[in-house]
């Protein structure tokens, strides 16, 4: 038993490689886990971050500066009533939510969070993660449609129309990406993993290669996904100023929450995907300039020293707060959060450990700066109206994308191009 | 288009501008949430809030002189000040004094009309109750000013 | 020349305190065109407190508020409003409320109409009439002729009667409610 | 000679009255709705989402203010004139008292003048960043709203230390002040006054510039100056349009012949240049509130008015330069201790009826930011 784990951990390729059922089950639990802890986490960083951009204080009472918030409101949504209207297609307004939260989950079968940190390698990866995370609109017009009232409705097909206009530009950022892969080594991918070890390969993200296209390329895809993921500046479909709640405006308790699991869930998907196709994935930074084992050595120390100073500030924070009575409690709770971030960053510095994780840790932390960038830009911008988001991805980014793409073609060719232009130059002399 | 503006658009300069304004409100000097139990908010000598009839604090006697200015000025009718002369001092005394905080607007012209300096606007804002029955105070409570429910361990 | 106001039919035992500033004649160009074209239509041209108003018979009303807006400049209707008089024979002063930006100057131009008389629409003049007469009209039921959609406003279409008339009582809808929803006499 | 402008009704019986005329939905927003500013009650009809046609239901907030206004005394009513725009207390209050006084035919002393002016601008002030913040909040930025009201939040400490209320104030009595102001009241104006013009410039930087912003109100809800003097709009609207015009430069009142400051106007008449009027107010507002303090004279703050106050018959009409446009009163005395008869003219109300003709055409995100740019407080639409 213990050999064939330790067989397993050895071999060093994914559970899809090994052909271990039981390995990608434990794997595909972990992720599930793992994403709805993330989902958690994300809805205490969002509240606090924003409301700090807010200049308030965003959640403070439940738990020391509000950390077990999340946790009261799944319990509360979990207990509400269960509403459906009286005239809601009730099986379409049923399956809604699980169509949405299943698709937004299934992406992550892909997803490398570490070499061998994959459910399984898709030779078709992106592809694969793509076609699933559109399939999400589906569930997105069936809970308009079946609410049966008009403000899901325009919702809804805003939404359809908007994931579907915002995907061609997605397509085509994607598709510079994937042209990089071919260049150089010769065997152009789709798998997920195949790109990052191109990007390895390479020795250069596909953001800094041949800048600034592969940068125009990471930034159409980011504006893309913003809207491919209904959030602010392109959150038509939600706009609660316009359409009170967007789609989801007859939905309650569980499959209410079902649809922000889904939303946060399809916002980390597609963050891993331009982590994984421009910014190398779980490579960690600097890999070519500052090699060595020096160097690596002191690159794999940065997860569990950065729990240790996330703990130092969990504890700093237990001094600072008010010293009353009403307050003993948050703070041994605060205390206790900074102990339990301790020993984790104890745990992640041990040799073994080590090594394996910090794979997960470089991705995690390039996901959390896509994460970061979401709740800023809800914090800052206001909203496009519909035309214009049209606008901005037919016009806009659209037109980009595609010269981006040829202008990747042409550069990434240009040994051929020249070689050819020789030759051709050279039969007529 | 001349080059300035046109690279501000391509550069995106205008969102970068507002992301760093948002970016630079996070500090923590900048918030400003009070966290209402624990942080009172400071009110000032003006403030208008709960009523309260003042006694004479040598002897205890309450200063209002039943000349009824402060339920004739109120514009919602809401105090009543009931009298009678005591035919030992010569002095009108009350019998009884009510004055209905639930429909009280905090006009402050009770207490302007008033012509001792019996009937007061005190800084006292916690007024909240939990049913209406409460709100109509009488000459006690309203000597005694609120007592607001404290949720302390 | 009559007072603009109820104090016509007010008893006379106010206490002789000092008079107010009296209504005086007001001269103008303005008013001596009107006298002339319309004569005896034009019941008053006074001043009060510098205030310059009309008051004009409810046959000429909407000719001379036309004239106002396309001849003599005054292009902003400010208000228009009622006021109730019950003891009078003509019940209700129709105010209209007009401001002219080029001569930076207001007027007010009033009719005397009875109750139930209706009262031509200054919509096709002055579009903000619209709202503007159909409040009148929900709170003293005067009713304008030639409004394109003369309903309640500010009250719900089931209300009855009309609130700013002197003889409404503020009671009435809500005795009425508690005695058909809760049974009893008075929530009172 | 302008068109008659129609001012919305819509004939919801007659949809579909083939089977191919079925492309109109009737959109119910309000009364519960996040961006309706309170209970407004907006019906649309919509072609896909463009709007086809509008039209307001109002009167959620009913309380009868000018009824209660004739069972009440001259002193009584003041306080209720607060209730309106109780996001401009300070402004009901000023208009009510000066048009009481035109009626007793007394002016309020200069002291009080100045007072009073300082109060109403540092009210119009406060009133504009609650429109700047629920303005943005429509248009989908969230954050500048909690600038707004923090900075909002200094003026409301100057009125609470001044009058002793935040909000519905009830500053002014006929006749001048009751309050003196307090000690320290001109440092904590120019304190304010140099504490907000940065503020000022960062709200700029959040919207002014911003492509989505510009993009979002540049073009929508346009009123040409001609509609707008039709419709009876004023106030930052009509400014907007083109037309310069203010009731403080028009018909001085208080001492606003003294003070110099500009009338901000706009050229498109459509939401950005409401919203670059709106922030030209506020910094004119400054500029007054600067000069105002520096030149506060000292004397009496009370004219002499009598304790029970019984204006002559007579009546009167007299308007303000509120926040949101021209706010009216006309007060009919009988003689006796009440109004006879007390109207108000509410410029939300009378600039509400201007929605249909500015969405007409447009798209539903477009009325959601015209009903912000109109700056419409229900409390004084519905009264």
């Amino acid at each position: 038993m213990l050999e064939s784990v330790l067989n397993y951990l050895k071999s060093g390729v994914t559970p899809g490689e090994a052909g271990s059922q039981l390995w990608a089950t434990i794997y595909i639990v972990v992720i599930v886990l793992g994403v709805s802890i993330a989902v958690i986490a994300m809805n205490w960083l969002e509240r606090k971050i924003l409301a700090h951009m807010q200049i308030r204080l965003g959640p403070m009472r439940v738990g020391p500066h509000g950390l077990l918030q999340p946790f009261a409101d799944a319990l509360k949504l979990l207990i509400k009533e269960d509403i459906i209207p009286a005239n809601a297609d009730k099986l379409v307004f049923w399956s809604a939510p699980v169509v949405v939260t299943m698709t937004a989950f299934t992406t992550f079968l892909v997803v490398p969070f570490g070499r061998t940190h994959a459910v399984t390698d898709m030779n078709i990866g992106v592809l694969f993660m793509l076609g699933i995370s559109s399939l999400g609109v589906l569930g997105i017009i069936m809970a308009g449609w079946s609410s049966n009232s008009n403000y899901p409705l325009m919702g809804s097909l805003r939404s359809s129309a908007q994931m579907v206009s915002y995907e061609v530009a997605m397509g085509l950022a994607i598709v510079c990406a994937v042209l990089m892969t071919s260049l150089q080594t010769g065997t152009g991918t789709l798998s997920m993993i195949g790109i990052v070890e191109a990007q390895n390969a390479q020795g250069t993200w596909f953001i800094f290669k041949f800048f600034p296209l592969g940068f125009l390329a990471f930034v159409v895809f980011a504006i893309a996904m913003v809207a491919e993921t209904n959030r602010a500046p392109f959150d038509l479909p939600e706009a609660e100023s316009e359409l009170v709640a967007g789609f989801h405006t007859e939905y309650s308790g569980f499959r209410w929450s079902l649809f922000f699991l889904a939303e946060y869930s399809a916002m980390l998907a597609v963050s891993s995907i331009a982590v994984t196709l421009w910014l190398g994935g779980w490579l960690r930074p600097f890999a070519n300039t500052l090699s060595g084992p020096a160097w690596d050595l002191a690159f794999s120390l940065i997860p569990g020293l950065s729990f240790l100073v996330m703990a130092a500030g969990c504890f700093l924070g237990t001094i600072r707060m008010p010293k009353i009575v009403q307050m003993r409690a948050q703070v041994i709770g605060l205390g206790v959060f900074g102990a339990l971030l301790g020993f984790v960053g104890l745990v992640l510095l041990l040799p073994g450990v080590r090594e394996r994780v910090q794979d997960i840790f470089w991705f995690v932390a390039k996901v959390a700066c896509f994460m970061y960038l979401y709740i800023w830009y809800r914090g800052t911008f206001p909203r496009y109206r519909f035309d214009q988001l049209m606008k901005v991805g037919w016009k806009v980014l659209l037109p980009i994308g595609l010269g981006v793409l040829i202008l990747t073609a042409l550069v990434g060719m240009r040994q051929e191009l020249h070689d050819m232009l020789a030759a051709v130059v050279g039969g007529t002399r | 288009m001349s080059l300035t503006p046109f690279l501000g658009k391509v550069l995106m300069v205008d969102l970068v501008k507002g992301l760093s304004v948002t970016f630079h409100n996070q500090s923590e000097k900048e918030r400003i949430t009070e966290q209402y139990p624990l942080e009172r908010p400071v009110v000032f000598a003006r403030y208008r809030g709960q009523p309260r009839l003042n006694v004479n604090p040598e002897t205890g006697e309450s200063l209002c002189i039943v000349c009824n200015l402060c339920a004739l000025a109120c514009p919602e009718q809401l105090i009543v000040v009931k009298g009678e002369r005591n035919p030992a001092t010569k002095r009108k005394e009350v019998v009884s004094w009510t004055y209905d905080l639930s429909r009280c607007m905090f006009c402050g012209l009770c207490a302007e009309a008033c012509s001792t300096d019996a009937l007061e606007l005190t800084q006292d804002y916690e007024m909240a109750l939990y049913s209406r029955e409460g709100m109509v105070l009488d000459q006690a409570a309203l000597e005694r000013g609120p007592e607001p429910v404290r949720y302390a361990k | 020349m009559k007072p603009a106001t109820p104090a016509a039919h007010k008893p006379p035992a106010a206490p002789p305190k000092p008079e107010g500033p009296k209504p005086e004649p007001w001269e103008s160009e303005l008013v001596t065109a009107l006298k002339q074209q319309y004569g005896s239509g034009i019941l008053e041209a006074s001043r009060y407190l510098g205030q310059p108003y009309l008051i004009v018979d409810s046959s000429i009303l909407l000719e001379i508020l036309r004239r106002m807006r396309h001849e003599e400049g005054f292009d902003y209707c400010v208000d228009i409003t009622a006021v109730h008089y019950p003891k009078r024979e003509q019940q209700f002063d129709i105010v209209y409320v007009l401001y002219s930006f080029p001569k930076n100057e207001r007027i007010r131009v009033k009719a005397r109409i009875k109750d139930g008389e209706h009262v031509p629409s200054a919509y096709p003049i002055w579009p903000t009439a619209n709202w503007l007469e159909r409040e009148v009209f929900d709170m003293f039921g005067i009713v304008f002729d030639g409004h394109p959609g003369l309903k309640r406003i500010l009250l719900p279409e089931d209300w009855h009667g009309h609130p700013l008339r002197k003889d409404y009582d503020i009671l009435q809808q809500d005795k009425e409610w508690v005695h058909i929803n809760l049974g009893i006499e008075s929530g009172q | 000679m302008s068109q008659p402008i129609d001012t919305g009704y819509l004939d919801l019986d007659s949809k579909d009255k083939t089977f191919l005329d079925s492309t109109e939905m009737v959109l119910n927003m309000g009364p519960q709705h996040p961006s309706t500013h309170g209970v407004l009650r907006v019906i649309l009809k919509l072609d896909g989402e463009k709007v086809l046609g509008t039209e307001c239901v109002i009167g959620y907030l009913h309380r009868g203010v000018e009824k209660i206004g004739e069972n009440r005394t001259y002193t009584m009513f003041n306080p209720y004139v607060d209730r309106m725009d109780y996001v401009a207390a300070v402004s009901n209050g000023l208009g009510y008292c000066e048009t009481v006084e035109k009626l007793l035919n007394v002016e309020a002393p200069p002291r009080a003048q100045y007072i009073r002016v300082i109060m109403t601008e540092l009210c119009r002030i406060a009133s504009h960043q609650v429109w700047l913040g629920t303005h943005a909040l429509d248009i989908g930025a969230i954050t500048p709203l909690f600038y707004a009201f923090r900075d909002r939040e200094e003026i409301l400490r100057i009125f609470e230390k001044y009058c002793g209320a935040r909000l519905t104030t009830h500053a002014f009595r006929i006749g001048g002040c009751i309050y003196e102001a307090y000690d320290g009241f001109e440092e904590d104006v120019k304190k304010y006054c140099t504490f907000f013009l940065p503020k000022l410039d960062e709200y700029e930087e959040l919207l002014t510039t911003n492509r989505i912003w510009v993009t979002r109100t540049k073009g929508v809800g346009i009123l040409k100056p001609e509609d707008c003097i039709a419709l009876g709009v004023t106030g930052p609207v009509l400014r907007a349009s083109g037309v310069k015009w203010d009731l403080r430069k028009a018909q001085p009142y208080e001492c606003y012949k003294n003070l110099d400051f500009e009338i901000p106007t706009g050229i498109n008449g459509d939401t950005y240049d409401r919203y670059l009027v709106r922030i030209a107010e506020m910094r004119q507002s400054v500029r007054i509130l600067q000069q105002a303090v520096e030149r506060i004279p000292t004397g009496p703050i009370m004219a002499k008015v009598p304790k029970v106050i019984k204006p002559p018959v007579g009546e009167v009409y007299h308007s303000i330069e509120a926040p949101k446009g021209e706010l009216g009163y006309f007060i009919v005395s009988d003689g006796s201790t009440q109004p006879y008869r007390v109207r108000v003219r509410p410029p939300s109300f009378v600039n509400l009826q201007a929605l249909d003709t500015m969405v007409r055409g447009m798209l539903v995100a477009d009325v959601v930011a015209v009903i912000g740019t109109l700056d419409i407080v229900l409390g004084e639409v519905d009264r």
